[in-house]
């Protein structure tokens, strides 16, 4: 049983097909990358899978569970986690408040419980500031719980976002372009802040530009192109793909 | 008696009940404005029907002043909770209108409801509001709204105010908060308007204009938005200066909206944005924290003045 | 980081207080127009109004009546040998501010006695302050239920609408037969809502016929609608219990939309020359009453209207006279009592009887209430007032 | 019942073409630089004031008080954005949506301060313009040439918008920047110089509405620009802010909904009505009648 499957998968944005009848399969415990050129929908199955768009047709399961019509809070609750390509996050907010904020779906205090202050309430608010701390910590953040978010550094934003994510114990995580707009070496760590993630046993779906860190780090990848999927296996096989390289680098190729 | 009743002049004991008061109901905006964004126009509607609300307890059913209170905030609450529900999902400006809209129709409506007064409006509400209970309920509104702050749920509500969509796809129920956060704010104002109906003693429906719900809002935004001792030290300014520049009666409104202008434009943030309690009891500010005055234990509840 | 933010607070309260003080010091000179005396010289007396808010106007009115008075009482010596002065305070209709001023004005002024506030509803808020604190509190046109009720020391200068109202009626339908009326009343007004429950009764009573009953909001300026229903319902006579401003609209429009003759007819709330000035040849033969008589006026009536005309270069309208005539009613009050003490001149006062002001000859009856005898029914002829007649009031 | 329905609906379009014409100026602000600008109301108080002052004071022709009001407020429309709106370009919009009460506070506050609490009154109609007439309709309604006059003035006024919009540089200037700020920077159009245009043109249109009012109704006064003012801001976001067919329509349906009120017999219900429609609509179409749905971008 697949962790997450998306069955003929189609988004129309008024005339524009953005995604168009995609099936993709994800195993649990594997990194699979979407890759494909600028426009090609990438960022669009994130959002139909994280609830933000629902899909004009076809259907998204995850774990036996129809995520058509669900609300994307819901869907993080159900144990998918994303970060975003433009970097979403809460701007004015401590690093480490950014974090808590992740927690949320794991936490259940009411608003009378924050009036009050209950032992029950100070409890999870400790155990929250624990797990965030824990999350920072993986994603080497932690000296810097205390800063504003807008504050930080690109590299470190992305991180951020990622460690938010992990702060909702997720099963699947979607990372949006996790490697763009930074330097080898961070790219370098960020791979092996990813490969322990899935060491972790969660799941990695990512999105991403960079051919070298999608072949170094992918179990499987999948291309999408004008919407459609055009090709879906490992790294050799995709890289050989004809339709794959005239995609990339124009149709005249072919 | 009240503890603090009696203290002072007559007249600086006015002025600080009408502070007090003002800071209530500026922490009950800033809880919808300043944390979590949602540009509110109409507060002044919620604080007029907890004002009318409680009135008529007091009034035609005699209820204790705690119960009063109460229902004020609760009924001002479940308006909070009918009007925000539609219009909660629409964003920024069209809310805000909306929000101006329903306080516009509030009016138009006690207007012309000849049980509660009309034009007329409710005279006669028994005084009861002393400075003692306006403090107490200041301190608890006060306290409430910093534990608020500090909890998952105000985290939340900021996360909705900084990425609405980032907020929901790390779990949050924006709607849902939203209205949660919207009610509070509301039921705070009721209990503002309530204080409000019994020191003022008499209510119509053009005190509660939209004037006076920009009176509220220019608070909660000269202190800073989303910070509450910001708000406090707005709601204080803001109802000193008027009289403090009683003198010059003629001139002080037009001093009032150069001073609005002048202190945008070189303070937009407010005189205290991003400031909260925790930041400043983390840089050792013990005398600005809530429970550290010794006025702060009152021993027992004052009942009429 | 914190120091500047420190700072920077620190700065902008210096600003403030030195704004504060500047403005204070122009206005405290500019107040004590009666002369420099010490404060121990001087008969303090609040103003409480409204100058910059919804009801600025009756307010500013009712100011210039009172240094008018003030002015006249302090050329003639001032009152026991001591200058009038007016401590002015603006509460631009917000009620909590109200409170605080009449809380100032005995805390801090030392006030002797507060005159204003012209609306029913800001009285109510402030009476029972000064009632408590034993200091006078006169309004000078807050004709609502439940005012002078408060307390002793409540009092009200203003034609009671329950003596005007059914006299100006019952003149409408016996004399000049009119029985199918259009009732209008301003709903946002305390003022007209009052009024229109007392000619509605006044009408049905004396067998009268409301056609139709439409509602304007005071501070609008649109009135086609309603005088199209208006029309649509071919009354014989527009009765309009609220203010001059809208009066003097709602007839301009009724003669723009072809209603040739019809009259209004109203409360004192329409005596003002701003009536016929938006109005003008529309209100020609509009009726209402009043406590006075420019036509047939009494020497003070007489010089007071010119004294305006020549210190504010307007005409009088009722406020300023009510304004007027309530400082002059306390200071002759003061007088008789030889004291500027309230807990000893408010003897005094409850016993005035058949004081000759420009707004009528006022007596306080024994629940304070005020009479004034007799009401003039007075009508529009070439853009002023005319007697039309008098009725004597049972006391 | 029809004849009165009919003069109501004549009553809706003559209120409804002031709103509108004021309604435009908060529209094009606001579909440039996303405020609300509230001391607009203000603006056509102050036309109507400069309008009045140049008949009875300078004695000038209403025609040319009419462009005087319009040039007054267009250069004082520039100027407030210049104080008070410029240095809070990039700050919060909420920062510059309190400047913005602050100058109506200061404004109308001045105008008490000059003019008075108590009205003033235009001088009569047969003066400054022509003897008021009524003309027969069909169905026994009727319309005054008061009315036609505000109605056309109101109308031409709006298509010459509508035309410098669509066709001139300025316009479509307008237009690029309201739809995309930035770029429209980065294409060298000198923005902040379209948003003194947008200043300009919007005040001139409320000072146009002031005059207009001044002389339909006869009465100006300090606080006028406030009830106003909200009226039509409500007519922009009905008609979908930002959208100039939109605050047309928006001003028109706010007027006719008005008086239908009036005519139905709930006069003293017609704020409550107006917005209450206002509310409605947004609730069935939340970003007004001609307003464009704006997919949200993740």
């Amino acid at each position: 049983m697949p962790l997450l499957e998306l069955n003929e998968v189609t988004i129309r944005f008024g005339g524009l097909i953005a995604v168009d009848s995609v099936d993709l399969v994800i195993e649990k415990g594997e990194i699979l990358s979407l890759i494909g050129p600028n426009g090609a929908g990438k960022s669009t199955v994130f959002n139909l899978v994280t609830g933000i768009y629902p899909p004009t047709a076809g259907t998204i399961t995850y774990k036996e569970q129809r995520l058509n019509g669900k609300k994307s809070y819901h869907i993080n609750r159900l144990g998918i986690a994303r970060t975003f390509q433009n970097i979403r996050l809460f701007p004015e907010l401590p690093v480490l408040d950014n974090v808590k904020v992740g927690r949320h779906c794991r936490s259940k205090a009411s608003v009378f419980g924050a009036l009050l202050r209950t032992p029950a309430v100070k409890a999870e608010e400790k155990a929250i500031e624990q797990k965030a701390l824990e999350c920072l910590e993986l994603m080497g953040l932690d000296h810097k719980k205390d800063e504003a978010a807008k504050n930080l550094p690109y590299g470190e934003q992305r991180r951020l976002e990622i460690a938010r994510a992990m702060a909702s114990d997720p099963e699947l995580l979607l990372l949006d372009e996790p490697a763009a707009g930074m330097n080898s070496t961070e790219k370098k760590v960020l791979v092996e802040k990813i490969t322990s993630i899935r060491d972790m046993g969660l799941t990695v779906f990512l999105v991403e530009h960079d051919m070298k860190f999608v072949m170094g780090i992918s179990d499987r990848v999948a291309v999408l192109d004008y919407g459609r999927k055009i090709a879906d296996g490992s790294p050799t096989e995709v890289q050989k793909n004809p339709d794959v390289i005239a995609a990339y680098l124009g149709k005249e190729v072919v | 008696m009240g503890l603090l009743d009696g203290l002072l002049p007559a007249y600086y004991e006015s002025i600080l009940i009408t502070v007090g008061i003002y800071i209530i109901l500026a922490l009950g905006l800033n809880l919808i404005t300043g944390v979590t964004g949602q540009l509110n126009l109409g507060h002044a509607a919620y604080m007029c029907i907890g004002a009318y609300t409680s009135a008529i307890m007091s009034m035609h059913y005699g209820m204790p002043f705690i119960v009063a209170i109460l229902a004020g905030g609760l009924l001002a609450a479940a308006f909070g909770v009918v009007i925000g529900y539609p219009t909660l999902r629409l964003t920024g400006d069209y809310l805000a209108i909306c929000t101006l809209g329903f306080g516009e129709i509030l009016k138009s409506v006690l207007y012309n409801v000849p049980a509660v007064g009309g034009a007329m409006g409710l005279a006669g509400i028994p005084p009861k509001t002393t400075l003692t209970i306006v403090f107490i309920v200041m301190i608890i509104v006060i306290i409430s709204m910093v534990r608020v702050e500090s909890s998952r749920f105000g985290r939340a509500l900021v996360a909705i105010r900084e990425d609405e969509i980032a907020a929901e796809c790390n779990g949050i129920n924006a709607t849902k908060y939203k209205l949660q956060m919207f009610s509070l704010g509301c039921f705070i104002a009721g209990i503002g308007g309530a204080l409000w109906a019994h020191k003022i003693m008499v209510l119509q429906p053009r005190d509660f204009g939209f004037l006076k719900s920009i009176e509220i809002l220019n608070m909660v935004v000269l202190g800073g938005l989303g910070s509450i001792p910001g708000t406090i030290l707005g709601a204080t300014v803001l109802t000193s200066i008027p009289e403090i520049l009683r003198f010059s009666s003629e001139y002080r409104m037009l001093l009032y909206g150069a001073l609005l202008v002048a202190m945008m434009i070189f303070r937009p943030h407010g005189l205290m944005g991003g400031v909260s309690f925790n930041s400043i009891a983390k840089r050792g500010m013990r005398w600005l924290k809530p429970g550290d005055k010794p006025d702060d234990k009152p021993g027992q509840k004052g009942m009429g003045g | 980081m914190f120091k500047t933010k420190n700072l920077f607070l620190l700065v902008t309260f210096i600003l403030i207080a030195a704004l504060v003080a500047g403005c204070g010091g122009g206005q405290t000179a500019d107040k004590e127009e009666g002369g420099g005396a010490a404060d121990a010289d001087v008969v303090k007396i609040g103003f409480l109004g409204d100058l910059t808010g919804d009801t600025a106007v009756y307010g500013q009115n009712t100011l210039d009546g009172m240094k008018m008075a003030a002015d006249e009482l302090n050329a003639a010596g001032g009152v026991l040998g001591k200058q009038v002065e007016i401590v002015v305070a603006d509460h631009r209709y917000d009620k909590a501010e109200a409170a605080n001023i009449v809380q100032k004005f005995i805390n801090q002024d030392k006030v002797s006695a507060i005159v204003g506030d012209p609306t029913t509803g800001v009285t109510k808020a402030t009476a029972p302050i000064s009632n408590g604190a034993e200091v006078v509190q006169m309004s000078a046109g807050a004709t609502g239920l439940g005012v002078v009720e408060i307390g002793p020391y409540v009092f009200r200068n203003t034609l009671l609408d329950t003596v005007g109202g059914p006299a100006t009626i019952d003149y409408m339908i016996n004399e000049l037969g009119f029985t199918k009326v259009a009732l209008i009343t301003a709903v946002n007004s305390d003022f007209s809502v009052g009024l229109s429950k007392i000619f509605k009764d006044a009408i049905t009573e004396m067998g009268g016929e409301i056609v139709i009953e439409e509602s304007l909001q005071e501070g609008d300026t649109d009135f086609s609608g309603q005088i199209s229903n208006i029309k649509n319902k071919s009354p014989e006579v527009i009765v309009y219990s609220g203010y001059y401003t809208e009066g003097g609209l709602l007839m301009k429009e009724a003669r723009k939309q072809g209603m040739a003759d019809i009259i209004m007819i109203g409360g004192d709330g329409l005596q003002a020359p701003t009536f016929w000035e938006l109005g003008g040849d529309a209100v020609e033969g509009s009726i209402s009453y009043c406590g006075f008589s420019p036509e047939q006026p009494t020497e003070e009536t007489a010089k007071f209207i010119a004294d305006m005309q020549a210190k504010f270069n307007k005409e009088a309208d009722l406020f300023n006279a009510q304004g007027y005539d309530a400082l002059k009613i306390i200071c002759a009050a003061m007088e008789t009592a030889g004291s500027a003490d309230p807990k000893v001149f408010v003897e005094a006062l409850a016993k005035t009887k058949e004081y000759p002001g420009v707004s009528g000859v006022t007596t306080f009856l024994e629940n304070q209430e005020p009479v004034k005898s007799p009401v003039y029914l007075l009508q529009v002829k070439d853009q002023q007032w005319t007697l039309l007649k008098k009725v004597p009031v049972e006391m | 019942m029809l004849s009165n329905l009919l003069v109501q609906l004549i009553n809706g379009i003559a209120l409804g073409s002031t709103y509108a014409l004021i309604a435009l100026g908060y529209t094009m602000v606001y579909g440039i630089i996303l405020l609300i600008n509230f001391a607009h109301g203000e603006i056509f108080m102050a036309g109507a004031f400069v309008g009045l002052m140049l008949v009875t004071v300078f004695k000038v022709h209403i025609i040319f008080a009419f462009l005087g009001a319009m040039l007054f407020c267009m250069i004082m429309g520039v100027i407030i954005e210049k104080i008070a709106y410029k240095p809070l370009r990039r700050s919060t919009r909420l920062a510059a949506l309190i400047s913005a009460i602050g100058v109506s506070i200061f404004l109308s506050n001045l105008a008490n301060l000059v003019f008075g609490a108590k009205p003033t009154t235009f001088p009569p109609t047969e003066e400054i313009l022509f003897k008021i007439q009524t003309y027969e309709l069909i169905a026994g309604a009727q319309i005054t040439n008061l009315q036609i006059l505000t109605i056309v003035t109101s109308a031409v006024l709006m298509v010459c918008l509508q035309y410098f919009i669509k066709k001139s540089r300025i316009g479509k200037a307008m237009r690029a920047t309201s739809q995309d700020y930035d770029t429209a920077a980065l294409m060298g159009v000198n923005v902040n110089r379209i948003i003194s245009y947008t200043f300009a043109i919007g005040s001139s249109l409320a000072a146009a509405g002031g005059v207009l009012v001044g002389i339909y109704f006869g009465v100006v006064k300090y606080n006028m620009g406030f009830m106003v003012g909200l009226k039509a801001f409500t007519a922009a976001v009905l008609g979908g802010i930002g959208s100039i067919p939109g605050a047309m329509f928006g001003g028109l349906l706010l007027g006719i909904g008005e008086m239908l009120a009036v005519a139905l017999g709930l006069s003293s219900y017609r704020d409550a009505i107006a917005f209450g429609i206002l509310i409605l609509v947004l609730l069935i179409k939340p970003t007004g009648l001609f307003g464009t749905q704006i997919q949200k971008k993740v």
